[in-house]
């Protein structure tokens, strides 16, 4: 069932405009990436199927009651005088379903094998860990010093199985890229491992598939696939130090930040510390904040900074009582921070 | 309606009634903000420390806006242990480096809004000033989870907290003549519900009590 | 694996305490549920005693009074060749420094005090220093002074022992801040100070190293090492060579950026500093730095074992005792666990912390290192002390060092190359299999390695290590290594921590109860050539003091509940026992008087990592006494009937005030 | 006339009467088995016709509240980033929905049509535990209200009514809101255990002489069925429940990681609960369509031991899938496979039932009246949620689907399609037996098309809106992800679907006043229900009627049968509230069994039993205290031995 004919069988159940896979990017109906491409095949497989078994039945019904309509005569004549007969529907019907049922049974089996592991063996590991309404990623290295935090926003290189490690600190989520993988769940105290692996380069669009509590619908995560290159300098990147160099004004935002964000916030290279928050080492390089809610725009930013309950009301950041000249003195240094 | 109606209504009754009574600040897992923001913090910093000269001390009671929502002392708890109070106080408030925080001897002020003061201003022998790394609200939530550990006083009992009374303590009769109004023989209870004064840490808190490391 | 056996029937049946904010009117009715659910518990407990008991095995109820001496007790092959160099061999009646000599033996060559006269041994005379902290120092002794230096507020004391009484000649008080009290993480400890060019030198909690004049108390020069806001304390005892004294900070559990530095004794202003973490240029490794194990080498090994940036504050803080060899010129020193205490917020190596550094006593430029515990996962530092032997092992005579690391194995070491000659485990421990002396790296147990908010429980040994800072000592008549070493395991949940500058950044919630045996603490001689324990006196108590030898084959130690012992040097047996005020975790040193009478002297005043323990039945209250001991009680004095003290004794203690300092 | 006695009182043989014959027998039966009139007589009345009713009405006023709250969540979500609830009272809401569409509604509406009809289908004149019957219809009514107490005060649960540990446990719900739901579904689980042991003897034991166990209508197959897999399936969900709260309250760890217990302990027992009760809440609905469609096709069921042991086949299976709401745990592949392969061959049974009423159609001459109308909507709906639970069967495939609207809509066909449609066929169909008077056809008929094109329209989209990616149980979602119009779409099909209701509702509220009056048998169908009058006298069988066939009232024009059954002559019990005990396979008559009569202590034991959760769940434990004695006075009150209920005749000695 390659993708081309797939597209057509799609118009002619007549639900291309629906299902188009352009605008929607959490729509599973095409995958790109070796560990969700078979399973798509097989859903594929068995959405036609179950197309097919509705269209007879439905047929079947509706053809059973315009078929022989009652005469109006004696209602109490019975139609038929045996209660046997019409068993052989149920033997031809049971039958058929059978055959049917054990064949995608079998092709289900050869797919649990396909997507279980990738051809050869992940050279790439990152280690997820999921909190209540965000997601720490953390870039694993055999060599201890190139290994670093990154949240919200995954960079892997196209073309090459990457291994993921899942943990929780708190309540069960699911790690879901629809586009490239089925959902694994993150249960705390006990690491799932999956895998991934995109095909074409692009950002694949993901949201926790497992109700956590009140932000359950604000987890969202990008999968970002790079050429191996640029995957290379962007690591690089994310492994320096906030940059050290800063003018007079800026000194005031950094500070300003370190006191009231440091706690629950790191920025690598200053005095902030803290790892309850995301790391904001990098928070200019990415495309979005609070797991996915607003585009990472500095108008929004404030915003959050301001009021984070409003925007979404029982996330863990509490609203700071931060005077105007402090907030702006922030936000202007996190835009530093790319 | 026949008698066995009329009490099985009144039951029914009663028993919504009784869950009604618990809290009802909003919201299951969510904390929903404090119920009133009227203890802003530049107003408590100025309430004093211990007895006023020549005064006795206003019955000025600022309680927790989070009252005791039980969802407000479990966050309070995760920020005990995330913001490594429990590094000293040690992981059941017990002490460890600073002082046990379960029992009724409260150097800086055992009411809500003294131990509010004593985290948001910090306090001379190490306790750090966690303003402004944690904003008031916060704050409230670990006050909120220390009231819970039973050792601190009502909003209400500022006198009592000062005198270090406790509910069951007897009272000389001239005593209770001279006492101001304010209800001062509750207090925590002295050795019931969560105070904690098992034999072992009998002994005030000298400086540096019980260490949880190993070495300086 | 070995079933966990948690026979002390002290631990209270602690059922997680639900707590029950929910509703504040229900809270009544919750007791009655508490009590109906603890009524169960009780009448089970009630129940597992005689099962208790009968699991406490032979040793029974400890009898504090009779210890128990170990089964096997071969024996020692007495002057097996083992030696040591004595430098500076300080005159025999005096004690300059808390270790005696450079090599960190303690062993003392007075005689008067031997096995026969032991028995006699009474209090001479005590003196009380007014500090309520752990008393982890030993006093000095010169000429007719003995010298004393404090925990918090860290006074100094000098004591004129010609005259009746000991009247107090001068005292000092530093008055360090005290926000060090909250800084400090195991009590306001110090472990004393040293004797250098007519100076006391000793550091104070609020990262200031003082020195004061010998004769008249008063203060020479004051040099502030570091910033005590972000959690950095002092509490080691310097250790002064030639014109440099060496002293390193505290803080491993807050995060600091661990370091040992040389300052100059006349001036105190600092000669260099070499950090424990960070570049070859920070931790001083030059090209003349060659580690015995392949692992250990390469370039900024300090920096590259660490995720990116967390080594300036990954800790390897210098607590303990520093040694120091003349003939080659090299000072020994471990440094502290790495920060913080969760292992998987700092995956590798996290070199150099729970390690040893061999140095140049002049330039600092190190010359060999050795990690006790790569990536270490149990707080387990590498500060203990190296004493400096001389053995000849396997038929070759090596110069030697031997440590009682915090992992619970006695490393035989050869001091010049870093090589480890022989690692045996010399307490109860369960997280290793043993270290492969091929590569010196130790084989962890994987499912003794902690998950973050997992409990794990029955770890050995605990934090505290199978034996923590308490200094042993050598005797070369009999060639042992005498050390008091704990019985202790735990159950540890880890908790990730933030790094917020002056708060904990440690992140382990810990439980800990004896280990197998019941009994908390033992005291034992260890044969370093053969890497076995000789003989061992297990006690119910921790027994965290320091350990004195003398050449009257006598070995002095105490117990965190007050007593102190004398006990035969070759069979272990105990001569004499005498309970002191408070917990002895002090030092033991001996003198000889002005009257050339020997005096054995020992701190008592529990606190320190003994506290751990503090909620067993029996644990003492704090104290701050210092008792003398000689024979029969006789000193200088006695017997001169009632002698008014000179009323023109010159010092007075600057008091300070009704309320004191804490 | 009084039995004839033959020796001493305990040997009685039953007289053989004709109630043409001698009218006084009907008034005396009457006087025997009338409850009391008033609210005395309400709240100790044992009948099993009125317990039926009141489950019926309780189980549709929760349907309504279901309803309710399903409408104000398509209004939240009907476009994206909504602010009408907060995501707490989403949270809460959700959750009651599916509590109480699913327990309070599903089981509980099928009960009230098991109740009501059992003993008239059966051929006895109550069910095996009248009283018991009674308890459980009590304990159900506390439990939902229990369910509901802290809703009024924003504290309702709110972690779905799977409830997920750890979100659960208290570190992250320290309220009352999940103490509430524990504590109610524990209260819940005993109302179902004590009905499905009544169901269980009621079919063993009470069927009238002659009727063997291939003679029974599928309804009590389905019932059957479903009751003996609760018993077995709802222990394990009341134990988890009891572990949860002993997490949450005394400190225990069963599922507290920091502690040794495990969050996936809690799946595991609550999915081996939870496919069976999803099977126990569909089976029966099965059976109403096996019995009602028959009839309005002029002809018996097509394969009548293929359908029934289809019917039992799929509860045995449905043992053993519930792993397949846990492909996504991590679980090795190699145990996912088994429960995969398991969940492909349950679609088996149902493809069986399908084909059967298919048969019967095509070979039958369908009469288009509301009922059949529904039973044929039925049919298609059914396959449609079955096709679509076929794909999820599939392990890969459902890594993707699980978790997403697509399993909202299978659940929904299935729940709905199975359950839903075929109750208002079978009210539609019984209405005449419940009340004696005909619902309105017109409306009848309107109500069904506005029912069956609304729920196409609204829940079909929500299949395209899973494939589209979007997650279950999130109170919003952000633009520009191409949700917004299938959301919109189905916001609007389920209102069309609850305006269907509507008028359903409006139909059984005017029948019930102006319904046209009906005969003991306006369908002409042929079970043995249809023999006794519309509604059925307190006794329901003047004389215990004896069975022949399958299809008692069609004996005559069915072909091939030689015995015919006699309902106007049977056993006449009239010494007391009897009823005749058969033996188990071919119902043989055995013993007369003497029925207790109207009590109070039913009530009295489930308030007590109610308000001692009360008492577990505020913590007070002088209340719990005092309840539980309440409750074991009821219970010593219920069990004191009566002169009069002693059992005093084996049958089976006695005359043929």
């Amino acid at each position: 069932m390659t993708r081309a004919n797939r597209g057509g069988v799609l118009v002619a159940l007549g639900l291309a405009p629906v299902l188009g896979a352009a605008e929607s990017p959490m729509s599973y109906l095409r995958t790109f990436g070796p560990a969700g491409d078979p399973a798509t095949e097989l859903g594929w497989g068995l959405g036609i199927v179950s197309i097919l078994v509705m269209v007879v039945i439905t047929v079947l019904v509706v053809a059973a009651i315009a078929k022989r309509r009652s005469p109006a005569s004696s209602a109490r004549e019975l139609t038929v005088q045996r209660d046997e007969g019409g068993l052989s529907w149920i033997y031809i019907g049971v039958g058929v379903s059978t055959a049917v049922l054990i064949a995608c049974a079998v092709w289900t089996m050869f797919t649990v094998a396909a997507v279980a592991m990738p051809a050869h063996a992940e050279d790439m590991t990152i280690r997820v860990t999921a909190s209540q309404w965000w997601w720490n990623v953390r870039y694993e290295n055999d060599d201890a010093s190139q290994v670093f935090d990154a949240p919200n926003e995954i960079h892997i290189p196209v073309g090459r199985p990457v291994r993921v490690e899942l943990s929780s600190t708190d309540v069960i989520h699911s790690w879901w890229i629809p586009q490239l993988a089925g959902k694994m769940d993150v249960i705390p105290g006990q690491t799932n491992v999956t895998w991934l692996q995109a095909d074409k380069a692009g950002v694949y669009r993901g949201q926790c598939g497992e109700y956590c509590g009140a932000q359950h619908a604000h987890m969202a995560m990008y999968v970002v696939a790079d050429p191996p290159r640029d995957y290379a300098a962007w690591a690089e990147r994310q492994r320096a130090a906030a940059s050290p160099g800063l003018q007079a004004a800026l000194l005031r935002g950094q500070q300003t930040f370190v006191n009231n964000c440091g706690a629950c916030h790191a920025v690598r290279g200053t005095a902030a510390g803290g790892i309850l928050g995301p790391d904001l080492t990098h928070l200019k390089s990415r495309q979005t904040i609070a797991a996915g809610l607003l585009p990472n725009t500095p108008g929004n930013l404030s915003a959050w900074i301001a009021n984070a309950q409003a925007l979404k009301p029982g996330t863990r950041m509490p609203t700071m009582a931060l005077s105007g000249s402090d907030l702006s003195a922030i936000v202007a240094y996190l835009d530093t921070l790319n | 309606m026949s008698p066995m109606e009329r009490a099985a209504a009144a039951l029914a009754v009663a028993s919504v009634l009784a869950l009604a009574a618990c809290d009802h600040s909003r919201g299951g897992s969510t904390v929903g903000p404090p119920v009133q923001a009227s203890n802003a913090p530049e107003a408590i910093i100025s309430l004093p420390l211990g007895d006023i000269a020549g005064a006795t001390p206003n019955a000025a009671s600022v309680p927790n806006p989070y009252g005791n929502s039980p969802e407000a002392a479990q966050q309070g708890q995760a920020l005990f242990v995330k913001m490594n109070c429990a590094g000293c106080h040690g992981y059941g408030a017990k002490g460890g480096m600073g002082p046990n925080l379960t029992d009724t001897y409260w150097r800086y002020g055992g009411t809500p809004v003294l131990i509010f003061k004593s985290i948001y201003e910090g306090r001379p022998q190490g306790m750090p000033a966690w303003n402004p790394s944690l904003p008031p609200e916060e704050i409230w939530k670990l006050v909120a989870y220390i009231e819970s550990l039973g050792g601190a006083y009502q909003a209400s009992q500022t006198q009592a907290a000062m005198q270090g009374d406790r509910v069951g303590d007897n009272v000389a009769p001239e005593v209770q003549r001279t006492l101001s109004a304010s209800p001062s023989a509750s207090g925590p209870q002295a050795n019931g519900h969560g105070a904690s004064t098992d034999s072992a840490q009998a002994r005030p808190d000298a400086g540096g009590a019980v260490p949880t490391g190993a070495k300086p | 694996m070995k079933t966990k056996n948690r026979p002390d029937p002290t631990q209270s049946i602690s059922a997680r305490r639900s707590a029950d904010p929910f509703v504040k009117t229900a809270g009544s009715a919750m007791r009655c549920g508490r009590v109906l659910l603890s009524g169960m518990l009780a009448a089970l407990a009630v129940a597992a005693l005689p099962l208790i008991a009968a699991a406490q095995g032979a040793s029974g109820p400890q009898d504090v009074s009779r210890p128990q001496i170990a089964a096997s007790t071969p024996t020692p092959t007495i002057g097996s060749g083992t030696t040591a160099n004595f430098a500076p061999n300080d005159p025999p009646g005096e004690w300059r420094s808390q270790a005696r000599d450079y090599a960190n033996t303690r062993f003392s060559p007075l005689a008067d005090i031997n096995a026969g006269n032991a028995g006699r041994l009474k209090v001479a005379w005590t003196f009380s220093d007014g500090t309520q902290n752990g008393h982890e120092a030993a006093p000095l002794v010169l000429g007719d002074t003995m010298y004393l230096v404090t925990p918090f507020p860290n006074l100094a004391y000098a004591l004129d022992l010609s005259k009746p009484g000991n009247p107090i000649k001068w005292s000092y008080a530093p008055n360090p801040t005290p926000v060090s009290i909250g800084k400090a993480c195991c009590d306001t400890v110090n472990r004393g100070g040293a004797y250098a060019n007519g100076k006391i030198i000793y550091n104070l909690l609020d990262m200031h190293t003082v020195a004061v004049d010998a004769k008249t108390g008063k203060e020479v020069w004051r040099t502030k090492m570091g910033d005590v806001t972000h959690g950095e304390t002092m509490t080691m005892a310097p250790l002064v060579i030639g014109n440099k004294v060496y002293v390193g900070n505290s803080g491993g559990e807050l995060g600091v950026w661990g370091w040992l530095a040389a300052l100059d004794v006349d001036t105190g202003k600092q000669v260099w500093r070499a950090y424990s973490t960070g570049t070859d240029e920070q931790v001083k490794i030059g090209p003349d730095f060659k580690p015995f194990y392949s692992w250990m080498k390469g370039k900024d090994l300090g920096k590259t074992s660490w995720p990116p940036g967390m080594d300036r504050t990954g800790a390897g803080s210098v607590w303990a005792w520093v040694s120091y060899d003349p003939q080659t010129n090299l000072i020994y020193y471990g440094t502290s666990n790495p920060s913080p205490r969760v292992p998987t917020q700092r995956p590798g190596y996290n070199l150099w912390t729970s390690a040893i550094f061999a140095r140049d006593a002049t330039t600092g430029m190190a010359k060999w290192a050795y990690q006790f515990t790569p990536h270490d996962q149990w707080d387990y530092d590498g500060v203990n002390e190296n004493v400096l032997i001389d053995v000849n092992f396997q038929g070759k005579p090596r110069k030697a060092l031997i440590h009682f690391d915090r992992n619970a194995f006695a490393y035989l070491m050869d001091r010049t190359t870093g090589e480890v000659l022989s690692a045996q485990p010399f307490a109860y421990q369960n997280w290793s299999k043993g270290i492969d002396l091929k590569t010196g790296m130790p084989i962890v147990v994987p499912e003794m390695q902690p998950k973050p908010n997992v409990k794990l429980p029955n770890v050995c040994p605990p934090d505290i290590g199978g034996k923590d800072w308490q200094p042993s000592t050598f005797s070369p008549r009999t060639g042992l290594v005498y050390a008091g070493i704990f019985n202790i395991c735990m159950d540890v949940t880890d908790h990730p921590q933030s790094y917020i500058a002056g708060t904990p950044y440690d992140g382990m919630e810990m439980k800990r109860f004896a280990a197998p045996g019941g009994n908390w603490g033992e005291f034992m001689a260890w044969d370093p050539v053969a890497g076995k324990k000789v003989w061992s006196i297990k006690e119910k108590f921790m027994t965290m003091s320091g350990a004195l030898a003398t050449a009257g084959d006598l070995v002095f130690y105490g117990t965190a509940d007050g007593w102190f012992r004398a006990v035969d040097a070759k069979s272990g047996k105990v001569l004499w026992s005498s309970k002191l005020g408070s917990g002895v975790i002090g030092q033991p040193m001996t003198y000889l008087g002005p009257d050339k009478r020997q005096y054995v002297a020992v701190y008592s005043g529990i606190g320190g990592a003994a506290m751990v323990s503090s909620s067993m039945p029996g644990f003492p209250p704090r104290g701050s006494t210092l008792y003398v001991f000689s024979i029969d009680g006789e000193s200088l004095h006695t017997g001169e009937g009632q002698k008014e003290t000179e009323s023109n004794a010159p010092a007075v203690r600057q008091d300070q005030g009704m309320g004191g300092k804490p | 006339m009084a039995a004839v006695l033959s020796g001493n009182d305990a040997l009685r043989v039953p007289v053989i009467a004709r109630p043409a014959d001698d009218t006084s027998i009907e008034p005396r039966l009457d006087r025997i088995w009338e409850t009391r009139k008033g609210l005395l007589g309400a709240l100790s009345s044992v009948d099993h016709k009125t317990i039926g009713k009141r489950y019926l009405v309780t189980a549709f006023v929760f349907l309504l509240i279901g309803g309710l709250e399903a409408a104000l969540m398509r209004a939240q979500l009907a476009r994206p980033n909504q602010t009408l609830l907060s995501p707490e009272q989403y949270n809460q809401l959700f959750t009651m929905h599916g509590v109480t569409m699913i327990f309070l509604y599903a089981l509980p509406v099928l009960s009230g049509f098991s109740n009501f009809l059992w003993p008239l289908m059966l051929g006895s004149r109550d069910m095996a535990f009248p009283r018991l019957n009674a308890l459980s219809y009590w304990l159900f009514l506390f439990a939902g209200i229990f369910l509901y107490v802290s809703f009024p005060i924003g504290r309702a649960p709110d972690a779905g009514w799977f409830n997920y540990v750890p979100y659960s446990s208290l570190a992250y719900n320290p309220g009352i809101n999940i103490d509430v739901y524990a504590l109610g579904m524990v209260l819940l689980g005993l109302s179902t255990t004590v009905g499905s042991t009544n169901f269980v003897v009621t079919l063993i034991r009470t069927r009238a002489p002659g009727m063997s166990i291939n003679r029974v209508p599928i309804l009590v197959w389905g019932t059957l069925t479903a009751s003996v897999g609760n018993l077995f399936a709802v222990p394990a969900v009341s134990l988890a429940f009891l572990m949860l709260w002993m997490d949450r309250r005394f400190g225990s760890h069963f599922f507290d990681v920091s502690g040794g217990g495990q969050p996936l302990l809690w799946q595991h027992l609550f999915w081996m609960f939870g496919h069976p009760w999803v099977y126990a809440i569909v089976l029966p609905a099965m059976g109403i369509v096996s019995d009602g469609l028959p009839t309005f096709c002029r002809r018996p069921l097509v394969g009548y031991t293929a359908v029934a042991l289809a019917t039992v086949t799929t509860m045995v299976l449905g043992f053993g899938v519930w792993v397949h709401h846990m492909f996504a745990t991590g679980l090795p592949p190699i145990s996912l496979s088994f429960f995969s392969a398991a969940s492909f061959i349950i679609v088996i049974p149902s493809a069986v039932a399908v084909f059967a009423w298919i048969a019967t159609m095509w070979t039958g001459r369908p009469q288009f009246t509301t009922p059949f109308l529904f039973f044929a909507g039925f049919v298609i709906v059914f396959v449609i949620g079955g096709v679509s639970g076929f794909m999820t069967a599939a392990v890969p495939v459902d890594t993707q689907l699980t978790d997403t609207y697509f399993v909202v809509a299978h659940l929904h066909y299935v729940l709905i399609g199975i359950n839903v449609l075929p109750v208002a066929g079978g009210i539609h169909y019984w209405f005449p037996k419940f009340t004696g008077r005909l619902m309105n056809e017109k409306l009848g008929k309107w109500s069904f098309w506005i029912m069956f094109i609304g729920f196409n329209v609204g829940f079909f989209p929500m299949h395209i809106a899973g494939l589209l990616g979007m997650p279950r149980r999130i109170y919003t979602y952000p633009s520009g992800l191409g949700w917004d119009t299938v959301n919109m779409v189905i916001t609007l099909g389920a209102y069309l679907f609850a305006f269907g209701v509507l008028l359903f509702a409006i139909n059984v509220w005017r029948s019930l006043r102006h319904g046209e009056r009906a005969g003991p048998n306006p369908w002409d169908a042929p079970s043995l229900e249809w023999a006794t009058a519309s509604p059925p006298p307190a006794y329901n069988f003047a004389v215990i009627p004896t069975v022949a066939s399958r299809y008692p009232l069609w004996e005559d024009r069915l072909t091939g049968h030689e015995g015919r059954s006699s309902t106007g002559e049977g056993m006449l019990l009239d010494n007391g509230r009897e009823t005749i005990g058969t033996s188990a396979l071919d119902a043989v008559p055995d013993v007369i069994l003497r029925m207790p009569g109207d009590s109070f202590a039913p009530l009295l034991l489930s308030l007590a039993l109610a308000i001692s959760f009360v008492g577990m769940l505020i913590h007070s434990w002088w209340l719990f205290g005092i309840a539980i004695a309440c409750s074991t006075v009821a219970a010593i009150a219920w069990l004191w031995p009566e002169a009069k209920l002693g059992q005093t005749m084996d049958i089976a000695r006695g005359s043929r």
